[in-house]
């Protein structure tokens, strides 16, 4: 198994017809996914280069195609409706792509669709190796296997990927959650999936600086998930001060947000934190060798 | 991007929260015709992004149009100072003269986007008029917390149980529900990461006023609101931002620090972790730069420039790894920015892999260059060209 | 409250939905002079609540200003005739006269409120400028419905699907979802029942017009709106609304018919169940009062010179159950009303029970009145005292 | 047992200080019901007259009562207000009284509480006869038994209710949803209650012209309660036209919403319907009979 998404997960593309949509699309199909259609309103009826039927609507295409799953390739204005589309269209599960998309639009997105999975927004999707790619993810990189790994970053988990592949550490789900402020699905989210996942045997989290995503993640793996191998890795250390939401945001938030805030709840939990994205296979392997 | 107090209180007038009477001034002439023959007390201020005004000096009373001149001028002749968060001081561009309220008591509200619950977050405390982090230490009891329901918005009885909570002044409490729902309009309809007035004032008289605005605008939602693009230009932006703006980067996209290793990646996460990487080898960077998606001849080549021109460089490490931004293209980008770029030339170490990453190996090779195979290895490497340091910018 | 085509195009046209070029006339002098060296062909229609202008005559073509005045006299020379929903026809006050669009295609939207899903209902159908239940019977397939999520509200796509299902022309299809989207602003802004466009119109240059407006006001959200309260003093009331708003009682509580059993109750329930069974006991109902909650004296009282001077009533049956309204002060009024009235007396039979109804049963007795035991009892009794009529109004 | 309300029921009063909150709490006292206390913004504090605390917000009265249960007497304006705030401070059961609320307040309320059950507005409220009284109904006309009643009137319940106590039928308990366009709870929500409730034994609904409620409620009979006896009645039969919501609203609801159109799905269901309130009571009776 993996969490979110498998052979059989039956996917369509907002934005299929796009210049975006249209070339991930087909790096999509041809790394297997089971790509089902995809939607651009006014060109329903025609089909992909590919090969695939273009709806005008999501309910359309679902009606048509039984599809579950949707990837939006739309630019951030009209991601929201996209994402209300679909929702509205029964599809439960939403990977949204999408950079810039107004953080008040995310906001209501989140507090209106319970019931969808949302991924991102501003994110790289996500991957089962072996299985199936919904977004832009280079796919070589990833190799099945047991390890889940979740990002906020899109590049950072191809290299983190890449050393885990190398070091002959394949990958169950590989989920990039997305940068922004509000995001659909959280660390703590894909904890709890990778939890009921078979194949999953050890996890792997890329954090960075900024909200307290990776605190909640530390406090879950503590709590619940005390046999698990974690690995972590907290981006950022020599990053700028970013401009924060000022002073009421710090307020809210406690003390947390720091990269050293985020390294002192992971090792508070047991969970080890490297020091370089190159280190993640060697701790990982160590925990692997100890917890069996 | 955030907005000076002027800008803030026109939102707040718009929305009908109260704010005192005034005029916004450029030059110190302006503000003495405009105090010409008014009587009372007026108020000074400074307008500019960084906090501190009142100890810094920039904050200052006057009566009548000489003193308003006069005071003008003072507030004028010298940027804000430097503390941490803006090492370069500000400059002043302009005034904020405003009616002086007989103030009795001083309260906070603010609102602000919680990650974690993901919902608006109201805060209101008693203590208004001082940094509100010193009073979440000093007087917690003081603070209330409201997380807004999206579905259902702000309801007036949210501002009654805060008022109630935090223990505003009675006088406080009629007219706060009302302010405090203008403000999640201010909020909500502009697209704001925060608004906070700090302080709420009530009056001797017993009204309530917003005697300070801070209004933090979404710039992805800028799009949204056409007139904020004439406002984007009245603010100052930071040399670092203005730079990247020039470049057609994100004004977030570029940071500039004294080290001699230049950096550029592609993806925020991936641009600290190498600037990371690089201090673990031993250098000190120069910047933190992501190049973004669609890295682009151009986007390729104004980057290049802008490391070469604004910092002290001695070697540019590329680290693109490719999902959406494809090797190929950034190979070709690379190279044609060398071709075509009128900047001096500094070594470059290039860590390219991902998408179509033979295709961007064979090019760079082509055009005699060779590519790293991991990120250590740039760094090790980018670090030796630089020269290795003694301190390490990591924690 | 239902707002004349020229009051619901003055909201369409500040939500930003297109509405052609017009003016709104009170006398032929006023459209000759709008008309007065202006080109081209006009429309002029009368502004009523009634549906059916057209067949009726109230819609005419103009050019030029003397047959502005000329068509113009013709339509206000006589009412809207009647119908089945309103008996006595309309006078007809205004007129709007509008640009002539070059429409070739008509279609048809509205948005309502759906009571069994409790959600905002959009009708969307490719056929306009027809009844909109004829469309549905004569073509079904061309209409579509979306129930709209109220956390959510609209958003685009539902224009977009609800183009393609309802089978708009493509031409519409660019410009709808952002139409719909500024109806619904109208909907929801202004607290409105229905808010509807019959024709939407595609003209020969491929713009879109609401070339008619409908739109039924919520009476409980009027007092958000202020202005509404000014247009409404411009909207004509039927003879029972107007009777029933001069004697205090909303609009909706009263209402006349042409048998000789007064009735009056509290509750609508209990009004009609009381008009039913004098129904039953085989008498004429002369009208449906409902007095709402608290009867005083004086409200009493106006009910009473209501119902008898306006009526053909031989006998006032009043029904009481008391829950929020209390007996005692309902028996009180009955008996003030009777001393201070200055109209016909007529018999009352008084049913009386429900909170303080003993109380209310002795202020009856000490003033000389014995009420009935049941709602039964009383209509028998006043339908007695009316004198039996053969046919019955029931079903 | 009964629904929605027992003798334990913990119930505070939004408005207890006005003057129709104050009057018809004490009643509600008197009548037996667990009354802990009220509301009313800056008279935090103090105590009614009859001795009950008074607090500034509902979410100080439910700490400090651990209430469950509102009755709402705030003017039209503020009454969405007092339902979000019931709604937050996590009272479970909220009847609101209050008559002329906006139906897009209530719209908006009713798509965004969920999780609290809300009778009306515009409604008389609800009593469980010998346990417990919520709203303004004259409670000595009612008593306790097996017969469950739904009704959209007020005045119309007491008249149907007096008949059925007269005639020794005693009720569990007799619910008034209201009039309004839009309410909270409707005719099938208390059918699927009473259907649970071992004290109930029949039921009688009280419906008026407008619409579907009478039909939906009436399919509920036919397809979940063949065994039930259940009595109706249908008020309007010879009220005036009323002004609808225009052709629009009929196209949405089908050609339903007529006196002819309810009683002929009451009819089809095999619920026999009774021409005056008079004789449900005798209809009632029959139908116990022949289920026994």
């Amino acid at each position: 198994m993996s969490i979110f998404l498998d052979k059989n997960s039956k996917i369509i593309v907002q934005g299929i017809t796009g210049a975006e949509g249209s070339y991930h699309t087909s790096r999509m199909v041809k790394y297997g996914t089971n790509v089902v259609g995809g939607v651009t309103p006014g060109k329903g009826g025609q089909k992909t280069a590919g090969g695939l039927p273009v709806f005008d609507t999501v309910k359309a295409a679902v009606d048509a195609t039984g599809a579950t799953h949707t990837c939006i390739f739309v630019p951030p204005p009209f991601a929201a409706d996209a994402l209300y589309e679909a929702y509205d269209a029964g599809v439960t599960f939403a990977v949204c792509i999408t950079e810039g998309v107004p953080v008040h639009d995310m906001l209501k997105v989140v507090g209106t669709t319970a019931g969808m999975r949302i991924i991102g927004p501003n994110c790289p999707g996500l991957i089962s190796p072996g299985k199936a790619l919904v977004g832009i993810m280079p796919g070589h990189v990833f190799k099945e296997g047991d390890v889940g790994l979740i990002s906020r970053s899109g590049t950072l988990t191809y290299e983190v990927v890449d050393g885990l592949t190398r070091a002959g550490l394949g990958q169950s789900t590989c989920v990039g959650i997305g940068g922004d402020p509000i995001i659909g699905t959280t660390f703590v989210d894909c904890l709890r999936e990778f939890q009921n996942d078979p194949q999953t045997k050890a996890i792997v989290i890329c954090g960075e600086i900024g909200g307290t995503d990776e605190e909640d993640a530390a406090a879950y793996v503590r709590d619940h998930m005390p046999g698990t191998p974690v690995v972590a890795f907290v981006g950022g250390r020599n990053a700028p001060p970013g401009k924060s939401l000022g002073h009421a945001g710090a307020i809210i938030s406690g003390n947390f947000g720091t990269a050293q805030s985020k390294i002192a709840a992971f090792r508070e939990a047991g969970v080890p934190v490297a020091d370089r994205p190159s280190e993640i296979p060697a701790l990982l392997a160590e925990r692997l060798a100890s917890s069996v | 991007m955030n907005l000076m107090e002027y800008q803030g209180k026109e939102l707040f007038r718009r929305a009908g929260i109260p704010v005192p009477q005034s005029r916004h001034a450029i030059a110190p002439d302006d503000v003495a015709e405009f105090l010409n023959g008014v009587a009372g007390e007026w108020v000074v201020k400074a307008q500019v992004l960084m906090g501190g005004r009142g100890k810094a000096g920039k904050i200052k009373f006057a009566k009548g149009a000489a003193e308003g001149r006069s005071v003008s001028e003072e507030i004028l002749a010298t940027p804000m100072p430097p503390n941490r968060q803006n090492p370069a001081g500000e400059p002043i561009k302009s005034l904020l003269v405003e009616e002086k309220l007989p103030i009795t008591k001083e309260a906070y509200c603010a609102i602000t986007i919680d990650r974690s619950t993901k919902k608006p977050a109201i805060i209101v405390s008693r203590f208004g008029g001082m940094d509100i982090e010193e009073v979440s230490e000093k007087h917690p009891e003081s603070i209330a917390k409201f997380f807004v329901d999206t579905a259902i918005g702000y309801s007036p009885f949210v501002g009654r149980e805060l008022a109630f909570e935090a223990g505003l002044d009675p006088a406080f409490r009629k007219q706060f529900p009302a302010i405090l729902g203008a403000l999640y309009d201010v909020f909500f309809r502009y697209g704001a990461k925060l608004v906070e007035i700090n302080p709420l004032a009530l009056t001797t008289d017993g009204r309530v006023y917003a005697s300070d605005a801070k209004v933090e605008l979404d710039d992805d939602a800028l799009f949204r609101n056409p007139e904020f693009a004439e406002w984007q230009q009245a603010l100052p932006l930071d040399e670092d931002e203005r730079l990247a703006a020039e470049s057609g980067l994100g004004i977030r996209n570029f940071r500039r620090f004294d080290g001699t290793v230049g950096t550029m990646a592609n993806g925020a996460g991936l641009a600290m972790a190498t600037m990371d990487a690089v201090s673990f080898a031993g250098g000190k960077v120069a910047n933190f730069l992501d190049v973004g998606g669609g890295a682009n001849a151009e986007r390729v080549r104004k980057c290049y420039e802008l490391v070469v021109n604004s910092t002290d460089a001695k070697v540019l490490f590329i680290n693109i790894f490719g999902g959406i931004t494809r090797g190929d293209e950034v190979a070709r980008g690379i190279v044609e920015a060398l071709k075509t770029t009128t900047s001096r030339r500094i070594p470059l170490v290039i860590r390219l892999t991902g998408t179509n990453e033979e295709e961007g190996r064979r090019i760079l090779a082509e055009a005699g260059m060779t590519p790293v195979e991991t990120m250590d290895e740039g760094a090790e490497r980018a670090v030796e060209i630089a020269g290795r340091t003694t301190g390490q910018a990591s924690s």
